[in-house]
């Protein structure tokens, strides 16, 4: 596959939360106002390039050397998880600006199946490290593009009237199978 | 037609229904036995009373004093005497209003007195006398004309426009005082442009009055520097900005006033009056008032003495026809509902508009359908269906971001609307939070 | 200073006590998974090249992910090409039995991501059951409607690119055959 | 704190059930429920490791410093994981191929480290053990729902079973990415529907 | 064996390094924050799910102490979380006696007439803008509820066309007194018992046009009141819930009812109850 | 004066346009296709016509009545319209059961679980066949008939140019021009005369009720983009009036509810229907790109209001 394929798979034709369900409940939750949605998928972009990086090394320095390829799931989520709450502490401290930007929504992060699930995919496509970056980048803006596009409509929704059983999540989830729908237009893609 | 039309962006286009009164000549309305005299008739600080109860009263004599600069005095319309000082409900809301009983003897006050050598008095006087004469906008808002012809240093002023283009459907005071009176209307143009040493003067008509536009050119045809502009006929081309841009091409910024581009415009009755006052002194007293409608016997074009109440202007056409439902002061695009007919004619009442139980009730409003109608209507181009749709959900904040505060409440909107949504009325609302918010903080 | 060097070794003493019950466990589990793994490659070779008894692999030959020799008793008798097909939902790995005969003796869909019910079906007899026997000689074509010469292949309905990736990487492994292997 | 442990039961059974009331675990509940089956399975999967990490959780509350909670929960939960893991790969490969990816990441599922912070790690290890098993069958149970409808009318059977032959046609995108999420939403909104008519609005 | 101890010397060197590094980092970047969060933080699940629609656990405590998220707001910890954290909110909002809303207007759709006939927005803010609402009285509740839809409680509804404030489910919030446009809504005692529930400024004749059960400032009820706890302010009368006894003899004293109205509310009830009686007899 | 006066918020007149008014002179646009279509394949079309309007008007007269209990707006008939559009995008070959589920569907789903009329955010009849399109594929898209009494199975222009794997499959088939303009090819009921829907567009366009901003924006850059990469002003022709880019222009990506409201946004989403229909169909799975493309920018709609609202009149221009 030509990177240029990896990303557009990424990010359209296997989008990670419509069609990969990777990330769902940030998704459904953070995405009730564009800005919040910007907000936290500048804060996952910033992780999942972060932990692919990461858990590569990881991969090859540590689990691969040593035969360790089971303690993959414990390994990856125990760096990821700190290495978010380290971050998180930093941004805190360091600029106050940024932390509301982006820091806030980094705790959500931790326990975010994209993240994890986008670290393993990874290691299971036995990409090189240039097509690792590509992938992750087109993951991370296929789920900020899935979020802020949700969050668009979801702001619009509130100016109807809709009836009140669909209140809240029903709607979001029907918004996001339609959404869904309409992504299926990009699946079964020729490109290179 | 070979001539270019002026017109802007946006508008709409509703029915005229002109033809019951455009082409009634003006007549003189019976003078009323009593007149209630609101102390407020414009925008700015309300008058004082300078009469008292007992008083005895002549046309044209003082009777609220302005104190503030934004402002204009109140002249009694009769003569008589005053018999009550108190509130009573006037066609915006209850407010401080002279209850004058006319002894029939029309005597006018000594002061009126016409102006000696008007074309040679230098613009202060002139000025002075405008604001003596208590005059007013009689277009619509009713803004005191001395403050618009005393604009500041830093904005100097350029071209004069009168607005003839009376684009509320129904009223045809305007076109009828541009056809039987043309000079008075110049004179009154040429008095601005004295005030206001400026050389150019437009005036706008709607090219639905083509007789109004000849009358029109035939004054001003020795007159340089004053042209007639014909403008398309549409929905809301009176209001002054959008006239502005027809007749000169500019844009005032969002937010200013027109002296920002040098230009003032003014009503063509508002000219009228200034050419009144300074050329026979009289004050603001009467003014031409459109009664029509549905629901009145015969449609007139009257000059009607401030303070008369609606009811006897309404009789003297011959009364109700059938039950109204609805009146209004105004015409149907901006008027104002009236609950009752117990109210006077003030300076701004260009028309008196009775509707009929079939015309009063409006649709039923649906669901907005998105159709953008609203959107291409807007002569400000907003998005009148997301402000009406906070401001009703109580997001005042966000119908502020859309620009409610730019609505200039034109309904257009509203009108074209096929869902038939309340949107005037909802950002109309949204623009009063928003003030009371401003105010508070 | 007391306090940090507690924490870590608090987090120290459970990610050990984790690694050995994790260690333990694995060297339960991972005999069996090695076992399990095997059988499943192992039958599914046996499945495409039913006359072999015995496989092993060869390295160095381009094109196809894996290959294996065939042999029954000491002679080869064919070889299975694990191919990898560009699909519908993405990529989708087969294995191609070809019998020394210069016959396609079989394939087998290991991995895929189409569409249940439509490329899925893929897996199902009825299609893959079509590329037994076809020879090795002339290009297998994907036709929509009953087959009328040998070397045709009917779509599967409503999956017309699955069909055609699978056929595509049949014929790359019929070529690496007459190229390479034959 | 006194709980009544039939009430902690039935609180993760029902009244705060992970999927309908909670909406946690969105990813799995989404991914995985293409049929019934695997459905349940993911659940019993979730379930198991519900409860052991809610046990040693609640065993070791007392000595987990607060600000390595995180960390030490996670590596808890993880282990359970693995072992979980690995013993599908060895012994029920089927299922580990289907639910792949979404076995590693129940580490990451928020009801486990939500119930481990807001129950194991302030109540007794009874409690929390009832507690993760109503949670864990909660989350099981509405998993298998989902897969049973989506199987229903995505490919005609139940567990396998066909019930819906003959002239049904079954409709593919059921068991696509869109079906999850409308056949999910259309189920809490009919939750809802009822909730609400209860309280009579 | 040697796996196993790669296992452990791998893995608890990454729990080694973490756990040092995390507490390093505790220490050198802590930030204050405002203890009363810690507690509403401390209250939530932390699952830190952001099903709340706030950036994680902490967003959703900052907005709670902000007031931009509702106390039941965590979807995950339930009845629960809310009861804990309505506890924390509710220590600092603590006052001496609890106060609940009434609306000071009695001018029921029976009491009080219409000046015209409202055509438009069915909210009390936008019927005001015209001609200050269809009300006779300028002063009196309109019923188009504004403050029912503010109140989250559910504690107001629209009994014959002018709103009531249920006490026991009101809660103090206020938001219905920042909604009614025409601020009528007061801040009562909940142990208050007697009330003058009319505003009405204008003179008693021009009351009376309007409204059969409006104030008339016919003074009557501030002669009678044996404590002085009643008083005429701009023509109406107002209790000093402070002085009030709730003896109720000024309820009694007032010709129009205005004052504690029930008993004439019930009166009317009453009066309704045997005309339909004897409406159902004749039949 | 007796009777109480009715007062209310200026303006105090309306225009005779209501919601039922444009959705009739929609339905009027669309007639003469529609006939087209009953013509061109017979009275199959007529009972899919009518199931659909039946299901659809149905569905929301159970779900507003019964389980909703709000005020009933089948008067409006935008389900008719709704109902009428999906069929136009059913191949005539669909057995019955199609045209109600997609009705059902459209309506139930799309429409009333947002609110109805004005609150859905995507295109109820386009939403529908996207639905069936993944569940049924073989039906909705396997099995072309052309048109005639001896309907015989075939492939519809654009699936002839995706499979055959060229433009010159087209007149190999003995398909031209005239035949796509007319409607005498093989495709979905309401979408082969590319002339009537042109013609209908023009009415919409005449009555006021769309504007010209969707349509040219969306048909003119599929043409440009066709014309960049080269193609033959032949073929441009005939990738304009094949598949259901007619119908999708004027009467489907135009839909008010589910596009944007802001001039500038109308282009845009015009722009971007062009761009998804083209990349669609020249890299895509499917011949035909007018769903998904219009789908796709449904999604996106709601951001494109957001971020093109228009410049306030006489607002001083940011430095
Ligand atoms: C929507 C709208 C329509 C208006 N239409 C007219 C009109 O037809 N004729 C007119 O003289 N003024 C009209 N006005 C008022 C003008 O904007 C402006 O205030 C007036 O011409 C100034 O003249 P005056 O001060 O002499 O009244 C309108 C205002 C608005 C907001
Ligand atoms: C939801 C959906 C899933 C699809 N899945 C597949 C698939 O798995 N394999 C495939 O070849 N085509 C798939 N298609 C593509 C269509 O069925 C396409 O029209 C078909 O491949 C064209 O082939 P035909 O000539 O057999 O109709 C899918 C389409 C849709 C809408
Ligand atoms: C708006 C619209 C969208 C359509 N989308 C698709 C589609 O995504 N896939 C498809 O196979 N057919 C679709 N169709 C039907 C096709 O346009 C058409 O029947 C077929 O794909 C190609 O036929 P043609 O060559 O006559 O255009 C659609 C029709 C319309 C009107
Ligand atoms: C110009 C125009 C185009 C329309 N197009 C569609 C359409 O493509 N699909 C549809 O379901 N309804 C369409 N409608 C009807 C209506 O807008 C639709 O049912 C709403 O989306 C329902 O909320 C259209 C209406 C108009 C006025
Ligand atoms: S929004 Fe305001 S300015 Fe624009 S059309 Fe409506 S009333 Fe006129
Ligand atoms: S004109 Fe009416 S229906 Fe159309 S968008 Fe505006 S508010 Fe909605
Ligand atoms: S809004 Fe608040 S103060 Fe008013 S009644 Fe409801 S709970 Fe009480
Ligand atoms: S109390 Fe105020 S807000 Fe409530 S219904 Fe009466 S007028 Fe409206
Ligand atoms: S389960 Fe919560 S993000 Fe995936």
């Amino acid at each position: 596959m030509s990177l240029f394929a990896i990303f557009i798979s990424a990010l359209f034709v296997n989008n990670f939360v419509l069609s990969r369900f990777l990330g769902i409940c940030p998704f459904l939750g953070v995405s009730k106002k564009v800005e919040t949605s910007v907000g936290m998928s500048m804060a996952v972009t910033f992780v999942m390039l972060l932990a692919s990086l990461i858990t590569y090394m990881l991969q090859i320095l540590v689990l691969d050397k040593f035969g360790l390829g089971y303690l993959q799931t414990i390994m990856f989520i125990l760096v990821i998880a700190s290495l978010v709450q380290l971050v998180e502490m930093f941004v805190k401290k360091a600029s106050p600006t940024l932390y509301e930007a982006l820091g806030v929504y980094l705790p959500l992060i931790t326990t975010n199946c994209a993240v994890l699930g986008l670290a393993i995919l990874n290691i299971q496509s036995q990409f090189n490290l240039i097509e690792l970056v590509v992938n992750s980048v087109g993951a991370a803006l296929g789920f900020s593009m899935a979020i802020i596009l949700f969050a668009g409509i979801r702001e619009r929704l509130e100016l109807s009237n809709m009836p009140r059983a669909m209140e809240g999540f029903p709607i979001a989830l029907i918004t996001a199978g339609l959404m869904a729908m309409a992504f299926l237009g990009f699946a079964g893609f020729s490109i290179g | 037609m070979g001539e270019k039309l002026f017109t802007f962006s946006g508008g709409i286009h509703p029915p005229h229904f002109k033809k019951q009164t455009e082409k009634l000549t003006l007549e003189n309305a019976e003078l009323p036995k009593m007149v209630t005299i609101p102390l407020q008739q414009h925008i700015g600080a309300p008058c004082q009373p300078v009469v008292a109860v007992g008083d005895l009263v002549k046309v044209g004599q003082v009777i609220g004093r302005a104190e503030a600069f934004v402002s204009a005095p109140i002249h009694s319309s009769v003569s008589g005497s005053v018999k009550k000082i108190g509130k009573f409900q006037a066609p915006g809301g209850a407010t401080t209003c002279v209850v004058i009983e006319a002894d029939g003897e029309d005597a006018w006050d000594e002061s009126v007195q016409p102006t000696k050598d008007w074309l040679q008095a230098d613009a202060k006087d002139l000025l002075r006398i405008v604001k003596e004469a208590g005059i007013t906008g009689m277009g619509g808002a009713s803004f005191p004309t001395h403050v618009k012809l005393s604009p500041p240093k830093d904005k100097p002023i350029d071209v004069v426009i009168l607005n003839g283009a009376e684009c509320e459907p129904y009223l045809t005071a305007d076109h009828r005082l541009m056809l039987e009176m043309p000079e008075k209307v110049v004179t009154g143009l040429k008095i601005m442009m004295r005030i206001l040493g400026v050389t150019t003067g437009y005036i706008g008509i709607e090219n639905n009055k083509m007789d109004a536009v000849a009358a029109m050119q035939r004054a001003v045809a020795d007159e340089p520097g004053i042209e007639v502009r014909v403008m398309q006929v549409k929905y809301p081309q009176g209001d002054e900005k959008r006239l502005i841009n027809a007749t000169t091409g500019r844009v005032v910024p969002a937010g200013a006033l027109p002296m920002e581009v040098g230009a003032v415009v003014s009503n063509v009755g508002t000219a009228a009056a200034i050419a009144t006052a300074v050329v026979e002194g009289k004050p603001v007293v009467e003014r031409i008032v459109t009664i029509t409608g549905s629901a009145v016997e015969v449609p007139k074009n009257l000059v009607v003495r401030i303070g008369t109440q609606f009811s006897e202007v309404i009789e003297q056409c011959g009364g109700y026809k059938g039950t109204p439902s609805k009146l209004l002061m105004g015409g149907p695009m901006m008027g104002l509902a009236q609950y009752t007919d117990q109210v006077p004619v003030i300076k701004g009442t260009s028309g008196i508009l009775i509707l009929s139980e079939e015309d009063a009730r409006l649709p039923e409003p649906s669901a907005c359908i998105r159709c953008g109608k609203c959107v291409d209507a807007c002569p400000i181009h907003l998005l009148p269906l997301f402000i009406s749709r906070y401001s009703l959900n109580g997001d005042y904040e966000a119908a502020e971001k859309y620009r409610a505060m730019d609505c200039i409440e034109c309904g257009s909107c509203s009108f074209v609307c096929p869902a038939k949504r309340p949107l005037v009325e909802a950002i109309r609302l949204s623009k009063r939070e928003i003030i009371a918010k401003r105010r508070k903080s | 200073m007391k306090e940090t060097i507690k924490l870590g070794f608090t987090l120290f003493l459970f990610t050990a006590i984790s690694a050995l019950i994790l260690a333990y466990s694995n060297g339960v589990t991972a005999p069996e998974i090695v076992k399990v793994e095997e059988e499943i490659n192992n039958q599914a070779r046996m499945e495409i090249l039913p006359s072999a008894d015995a496989f092993e692999l060869l390295e160095g030959i381009d094109g196809a992910k894996e290959v294996y020799k065939g042999t029954a008793g000491e002679e080869i008798v064919g070889y299975t090409l694990t191919m990898v097909a560009s699909g519908y939902g993405g990529n989708m790995e087969l294995a191609v039995g070809i019998s020394n005969d210069g016959m396609v003796s079989g394939i087998k869909i290991i991995k895929h991501t189409e569409t249940p019910g439509l490329g899925a079906n893929a897996i199902l007899p009825a299609f893959y059951d079509q590329y037994q026997g076809k020879s090795t000689e002339s290009v297998i074509e994907v036709v929509k409607t009953p087959p009328t010469s040998d070397n045709e292949i009917q779509a599967i309905t409503g999956a017309t690119i699955t069909s055609r990736a699978v056929t595509k990487a049949v014929n790359e492994a019929r070529e690496i055959y007459t190229s390479a292997l034959q | 704190m006194e709980k009544n442990l039939g009430q902690v039961f039935k609180n993760g059974l029902v009244d705060e059930n992970p999927t309908f009331v909670q909406l946690l675990g969105m990813c799995p509940t989404l991914a995985v429920t293409t049929s019934a089956i695997n459905g349940l399975a993911m659940g019993l999967a979730t379930t198991i490791v519900l409860v052991g990490s809610n046990l040693v959780i609640s065993a070791m509350r007392n000595i987990i410093p607060d600000k390595i909670r995180i960390p030490a929960f996670i590596v808890i939960i993880a282990t359970f994981v693995t072992i979980i893991e690995m013993f599908m790969h060895a012994y029920a490969i089927d299922l580990y191929a289907s639910l792949g990816l979404f076995i590693p990441l129940i580490v990451v599922n928020c009801i486990i480290l939500g119930r481990a912070e807001s129950f194991a790690s302030k109540n007794a290890a009874p409690a929390s053990i009832v507690d993760g098993l109503g949670m864990g069958l909660g989350f099981a149970g509405a998993l298998m729902i989902l897969g049973s409808i989506r199987e229903l009318l995505g490919v005609g059977s139940i567990f396998g079973f066909t019930i819906l032959g003959g002239a049904f046609k079954p409709a593919i995108m059921m068991i696509l990415p869109p079906g999850a999420f409308l056949t999910l939403g259309l189920l809490i909104a009919l939750y809802q529907h009822s909730k609400n008519r209860k309280e009579g609005r | 064996m040697n796996l196993i101890i790669n296992a452990i010397i791998a893995l608890g060197a990454v729990g080694l390094f973490f756990g040092l590094l995390l507490s390093i980092a505790s220490k050198a970047f802590a930030v204050k924050v405002d203890p009363k969060e810690t507690l509403v933080r401390a209250a939530v699940p932390g699952a830190n799910c952001g099903a709340c629609g706030f950036p994680g656990c902490d967003g959703f405590s900052k907005a709670v102490i902000a007031g931009i998220a509702p106390v039941n707001g965590c979807p995950v910890g339930g009845a629960a979380t809310a009861a804990k954290i309505a506890e924390v909110m509710g220590v600092a909002a603590g006052d001496s006696e609890k106060q609940v809303a009434r609306v000071a207007c009695n001018g029921t759709s029976e009491s009080a007439i219409d000046k015209y006939e409202y055509y438009g927005v069915e909210t009390c803010k936008a019927a005001t803008a015209i001609q200050k609402g269809p009300k006779a009285c300028e002063f009196g509740c309109m019923g188009y509820g504004d403050c029912v839809t503010a109140c989250a409680f559910g504690a107001i509804h629209i009994v014959d066309g002018i709103a009531k404030v249920d006490p026991d489910k009101c809660t103090g919030c206020k938001a219905c007194v920042k909604a009614c446009p025409k601020n009528i809504i007061d801040m009562v005692p909940v142990t208050q018992k007697v009330f003058v529930d009319c505003k009405n400024l204008d003179k008693g004749k021009a009351v009376k046009e309007v409204c059969q059960v409006g104030c008339i400032a016919c003074t009557l009820c501030v002669k009678a009141c044996p404590f002085d706890a009643i008083h005429m302010v701009d023509g109406v009368a107002k209790i000093d819930y402070e002085a009030c006894k709730n003896c109720k003899i000024c309820a009694k004293k007032c010709p129009t009812g205005a004052i504690f109205p029930q008993l004439r509310l019930k009166e009317l009830a009453d009066k309704k109850a045997a005309a339909e009686a004897a409406k159902a007899q004749e039949a | 004066m007796k009777n109480k006066l009715i007062a209310s918020s200026s303006p105090h007149i309306r225009s005779k346009e209501t919601t039922s008014s444009v959705m009739r002179d929609v339905l009027i646009a669309l007639a003469p296709a529609a006939l087209a279509g009953i013509y061109f394949f017979g009275f199959g079309a007529v009972k899919i016509y009518l199931l659909a309007i039946i299901s659809a008007v149905a569905t929301e007269y159970i779900i507003q009545k019964y389980i909703l209990k709000t005020t009933v707006t089948i008067g409006d008939l935008s389900a008719v319209v709704t109902a009428v559009l999906l069929s136009m995008t059913l191949p005539v070959t669909a057995p019955w059961w199609i045209p109600v589920i997609g009705a059902a569907f459209a309506i139930g789903i799309v429409k009333q679980a947002f609110g109805g009329i004005g609150s859905n955010f995507m295109n109820p009849a386009l939403a529908a066949r996207a639905f069936m399109v993944a569940s049924w594929p073989v039906i909705m898209t396997g099995s072309w008939v052309t048109p005639g009494v001896d309907a015989v199975s075939t492939a519809t222009p654009l699936g002839l140019i995706k499979e055959g794997g060229g433009f010159g499959a087209l007149s190999e088939a003995g398909v031209n021009l005239t035949d796509l303009l007319i409607g005498n090819v093989a495709g979905c009921l309401g979408e082969t005369s590319a002339l009537l829907l042109i013609l209908g567009g023009l009415y919409l366009l005449w009555k006021n009720v769309i504007s010209w901003r969707i349509p040219v924006a969306y048909i003119g850059t599929v043409g440009v983009l066709y014309l960049i990469t080269g193609a033959a002003t032949s073929e441009i022709l005939v990738q304009l009036a094949a598949g259901g880019l007619m119908l999708g222009a004027f009467f489907m990506a135009t839909d008010y509810v589910s596009s944007p409201v802001t001039p500038k946004g109308r282009i845009i989403f015009g722009i971007g229907c062009g761009v998804l229909t083209f990349v669609i169909r020249k890299f895509g799975g499917y011949p035909e790109g007018v769903l998904y493309s219009i789908l796709l920018m449904n999604v996106v709609s709601p951001l494109i209001d957001r971020y093109t609202t228009p410049k306030v009149f006489g607002e001083v221009k940011q430095a």
